[in-house]
């Protein structure tokens, strides 16, 4: 395997050692699964969405198991900007694996308040803007949902900071790409398709949903027909790296969204089914590069692509 | 580089079934070979358990070490058939291997004089069988009350290590007192040096009002929590219970097992169940046993 | 189970026997199902789409399978209305189940010839508005995706027919809710939500998209979350009644629409899995009933609802 | 009222597992005690198997009959493992049942005179069990011509019922013609009264060319097609290959087994691999034997 070349570019400032980023939200601040060795396969951690205040979260239940997926609503639970540039960010110093920061908020605003504080934070090696989490109420959802807003937020974070900037795409849209259009060219370098899809479920005993936010987000195989449409679609419309978030339950997985467009992939929900994720899935794709004989993971690309029904539409 | 690094030990092993049984009506023992996490784990500690390989149902299923036999590598979990995960597990055989997370949680902190009152009801019991073991190691004496709906849904007495001081309490009478475990416990605070219990969140909020009541002169007491997990490791954020900080701890770090006192009783109740059972599987037919 | 009441109405003129419709292009136009049985437990059956010509469908591969779910890019293969009207309807006469004809186009005059072919054809029990197959080029898209068309085509058929009128729309939205309003406020008598979600997948030897026409609509246990969020968010905001579509395996599935907030409920996907699908999910409806002990399905409705953050957004 | 309708008999049925034998390396045989379902089967018909009981794998899987014993009861599958769904199946032990339905499509047409001549590639010989018994019950000559890569790939011979005339053929020349079966073809041509033919899509379309080339001359000949297949009932439009009118045929109901010439070859060649093989499941560990 040695001789496998794994890396992927984001950015020139942003250069992975793998093509695996673990999924905000699924590897907390990083802490935890460093103690179990969960860091091994990944290119860079993506950190919990982090506000400018603390946020306690959401009531529980917060997750719910549907077929082949989960539902969350977590509500955006973090200790605040504050303590993520103060304490935690230094801690990252010794890790060998990047770290990027992913930011909430509830109004242009927060969001360059949060980017801002982060500012003089070493170890920072991104910022992965979330304007896509549907789980805190009104405004955390409308940036992702309107190519206006997504280019208004976008434009404003990418002016306060120059750090590799990602942004993470809502799949909830109808025009998925007009969005991501918009996103670019207020100055995004990376997109990351897709957040989860917004779900519910319900109790047949008490009749009432089972989260107490009433809806969650959509994770896990369930979504990945879904995220691999959004992948193919986007990263044909886009000049900039798509990352993949969405159902990736292994190494095949990832080069499925590899197939269909995608520079980079994160995972997510697996990380809660195995500690060992990241390796698992890398190990996965350097098993499928040595079936088809490449040495580069860049060279698992898209075959000249058909048009699909939905390109067609636009 | 970092594809080197290994998990800590013992965290992720595969468990070969060696033992199914069922010990009370409906409610199974199974038994898994799986050394390194026998070797290190403590009462009141859990598995995560991966019961499919497929992608449904995905999520792992936490499950308290019942007991466990370091010298045979093995540990028994002891559980009911809610839903797919308990049903995959209920039929499996001899030989099955079930990929398991764990040592998790937090464990019982066992006294090393005195008296440990120990309060279970309902499947509530699972994880006392260890707890008692060790009791009975360090010559702790074991007060035991288990409450049930009725009699054949009390845990054997017998099933459980070392000298065991039982009362038990029925909802229909139909063994010890008739009415709820917690009604045991006023008589037995005075004599217990700290108290462990486990069992449906109504009971160990009808406990945190007794100890409430005592104050200060109430003994310590640890219990063991539940929540839907995701990733037992305190990552998702999913398995969350009301604390007094005004916030929430995670019961899969924070607990399972916490002081009595870590969790906001009020907050909790207000929330009604956190426990939602999933529609079982819907296609009948496939991959059973005749006769199951 | 004799003296439960399983029957729903949807109009005056269709009121179902039983909550349960075979979804659109999972039964035929209900010949092949009659013969192994299949009819059983449905209160209504709903045809495959039905266009002015004749429709050959899409090249193979048309179906591919995923986590929980199929994808389907059929093509809306049909023999043509004059085919329907002239040659199966009259075949209906026998049957004791309603059959509803579902229709497809590719401009508002489609849609209209094939509803007054439908006119003078018997035994159709009402017609299903199809603006949301994703799997037909450019046109048959639009419609379902935009509200101004959606009441456009909605509002012509609607003059153009006074048989039950049931639109069913397309998931694949930002805002369902206004899109559903807008179909209702064209004289809309009935909602089925919803239609399959757009997906893709490839194959890791070609590197290609596994389905001829690239993309395909999910179907099956893995949209239900989706779909059950649809039907509760729709379902609160329109007068009429919501038919819920997606995923249902069982009658516990079913149950949970109807406390989402349907009326009835189609099974699709399971009639590939199950010839009895409807018989077996009703009988799982009556034990769910005798469970709780309410002798009317009709007693089977959303607990008081809590605002979900969805709703809040809009 | 409809509810009490039936499904027509046979159709769906609990098959219970009585055997399961690897009859060349990797391809397994699974006997299945269904005794409506063998009542009336016939050769090239199929069954629709329900792997799992959970939400994945969704779909059924279709199977060739390749033997049937009415007067036992039961029916044999023949299989390789290649995802979810046959791995599952190969690791079903006695007891085990799965729901099939069946039996589906249109049968091979036995001739009551003359020779048979059966062509199987790979898998494709599946179905050929059955069919030799049939030919053999009506005294029909069964010529079997059967190729594979190399020689353990090829059906044992002895386990075809009846008096057999072979012709093999491996692409590695281990064992008969070095070359593909489609080559012994022209050589049989003949004195066949009727062909019968199952193997990759290539095979056949090689054998229709040949056909074509000796236009009205060729004797009838029959196919055994594979498309992915939703419900294999007719309504689901999943399962086409494209037909000699200009549009499609369905491989479950106007086939499996249809006439060559209803197949529209060249159209079918355009359009490349119509079988696509899933990501077998991703998570190691849990719900197998170990050592599988
Ligand atoms: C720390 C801990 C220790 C536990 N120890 C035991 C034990 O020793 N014996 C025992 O019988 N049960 C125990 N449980 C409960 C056990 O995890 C559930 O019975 C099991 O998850 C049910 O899975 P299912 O698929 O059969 O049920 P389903 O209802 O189908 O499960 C659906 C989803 O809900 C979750 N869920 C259902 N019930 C519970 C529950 N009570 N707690 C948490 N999640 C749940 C499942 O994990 C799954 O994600 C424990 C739970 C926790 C949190
Ligand atoms: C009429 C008919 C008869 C068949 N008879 C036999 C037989 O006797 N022996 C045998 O080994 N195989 C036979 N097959 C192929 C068999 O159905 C597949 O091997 C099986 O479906 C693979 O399932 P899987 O989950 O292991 O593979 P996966 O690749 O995981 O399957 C993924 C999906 O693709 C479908 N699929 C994969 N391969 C095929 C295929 N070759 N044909 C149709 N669908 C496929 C599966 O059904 C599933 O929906 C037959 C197919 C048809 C259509
Ligand atoms: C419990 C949970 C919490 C999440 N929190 C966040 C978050 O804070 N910010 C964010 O951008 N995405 C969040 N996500 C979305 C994931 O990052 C990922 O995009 C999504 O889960 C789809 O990928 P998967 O199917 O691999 O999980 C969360 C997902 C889960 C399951
Ligand atoms: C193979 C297939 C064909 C379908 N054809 C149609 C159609 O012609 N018209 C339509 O309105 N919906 C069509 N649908 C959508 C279904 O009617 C249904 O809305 C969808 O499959 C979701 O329900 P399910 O998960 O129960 O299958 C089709 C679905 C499938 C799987
Ligand atoms: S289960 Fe994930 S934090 Fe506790
Ligand atoms: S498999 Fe559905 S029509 Fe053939």
């Amino acid at each position: 395997m040695a001789e496998l070349d794994l890396s992927v570019r984001i950015t020139d400032d942003l250069v992975l050692a793998t093509p695996l980023m673990a999924a905000s939200g699924t590897f907390g601040f990083g802490f935890e699964m460093e103690k179990v060795g969960g860091h091994a396969g990944y290119g860079a951690l993506i950190s919990k969405g982090t506000s400018v205040e603390p946020r306690v979260g959401n009531e529980p239940p917060r997750i719910a198991e549907v077929p082949a997926g989960m539902l969350n609503a977590i509500g955006l639970q973090n200790p605040g900007v504050e303590v993520v540039a103060g304490t935690y960010a230094p801690r990252w110093e010794e890790w060998e694996v990047p770290v990027v920061v992913n930011i909430v908020g509830d109004s242009v605003e927060d969001y360059v308040a949060v980017v801002e504080r982060l500012e003089s934070a070493p170890n920072v090696a991104g910022i992965e803007l979330n304007i896509s989490c549907p789980n805190v109420g009104a405004k955390g959802l409308m940036f992702g949902v309107d190519a206006g807003l997504a280019h208004a937020v976008t434009a404003a974070v990418r002016s306060a900071t120059a750090r590799p900037l990602i942004v993470k795409l809502t799949p909830n849209v109808t025009d998925l790409v007009s969005i991501a259009q918009a996103i670019v060219d207020a100055g995004a370098d990376a997109l990351s398709a897709v957040n989860t899809y917004v779900g519910m479920t319900l109790d047949l005993q008490s009749g009432k949903p089972v989260l107490a936010n009433v809806t969650g987000g959509l994770s896990g195989p369930a979504i990945r027909p879904l995220a691999l449409h959004a992948v193919y679609t986007v990263s044909r419309a886009v000049s900039v790296p798509v990352i993949a978030s969405g159902g990736v339950m292994s190494g095949d997985d990832a080069v499925e969204f590899l197939l269909a467009g995608a520079v980079a992939v994160q995972v997510g929900t697996l990380n809660f089914l195995r500690p060992d994720a990241g390796r698992f899935v890398l190990q996965g794709i350097e098993a499928h590069m040595q079936r088809i004989g490449v040495r580069s993971v860049g060279e698992i690309r898209p075959a000249e692509s058909q048009p699909s029904a939905q390109e067609a539409v636009r | 580089m970092s594809a080197t690094a290994t998990l800590s030990p013992g965290l992720l092993e595969r468990g070969v079934v060696s033992l199914r049984e069922e010990v009370m009506p409906g409610v199974w023992k199974l038994r898994l070979h799986s050394p390194r996490i026998s070797a290190l784990g403590r009462p009141g500690q859990f598995v995560h358990i991966q019961c499919a390989q497929a992608a449904d149902p995905l999520l792992r299923r936490p499950f308290s070490f019942c007991d466990i036999n370091p010298a045979a590598g093995t540990y028994d979990i002891l559980f009911n058939v809610t839903g797919q995960g308990t049903a995959i597990l209920a039929a499996a055989e001899a030989g099955q291997a079930f990929e398991a997370l764990g040592p998790l949680g937090r464990p019982f902190t066992i006294p090393d004089h005195g008296t440990l009152l120990a309060v279970a009801g309902g499947l509530g019991v699972a994880p006392f069988p260890l707890v008692a073991r060790f009791a009975a190691e360090r010559g702790v004496r074991f007060r035991w009350l288990n409450g049930a709906y009725t009699a054949n849904q009390l845990f054997p007495v017998d099933q459980l290590p070392g000298a065991v001081e039982a009362r038990l309490a029925t909802e229909d009478g139909s063994a010890g007192l008739r009415g709820r475990v917690t009604e045991l416990v006023r008589a037995e605070l005075q004599e217990a040096t700290m108290i462990h219990a486990c069992g449906p969140t109504p009971m160990l909020s009808a406990l945190a009002d007794i100890l409430f009541d005592h104050g200060g002169s109430a003994p310590p007491c640890e219990m063991s929590l539940e929540a839907p997990m995701g990733c037992a490791l305190g990552t998702c954020l999913g398995c969350v219970v009301p604390s007094t900080d005004g916030g929430y701890a995670r019961v899969c770090v924070e607990g399972a097992v916490m002081d009595w006192r870590t969790v906001d009783w009020i907050r909790l109740a207000a929330m009604g169940e956190l426990i939602h059972h999933r529609t079982p599987p819907s296609r009948v037919g496939a991959d059973v046993k005749v006769g199951d």
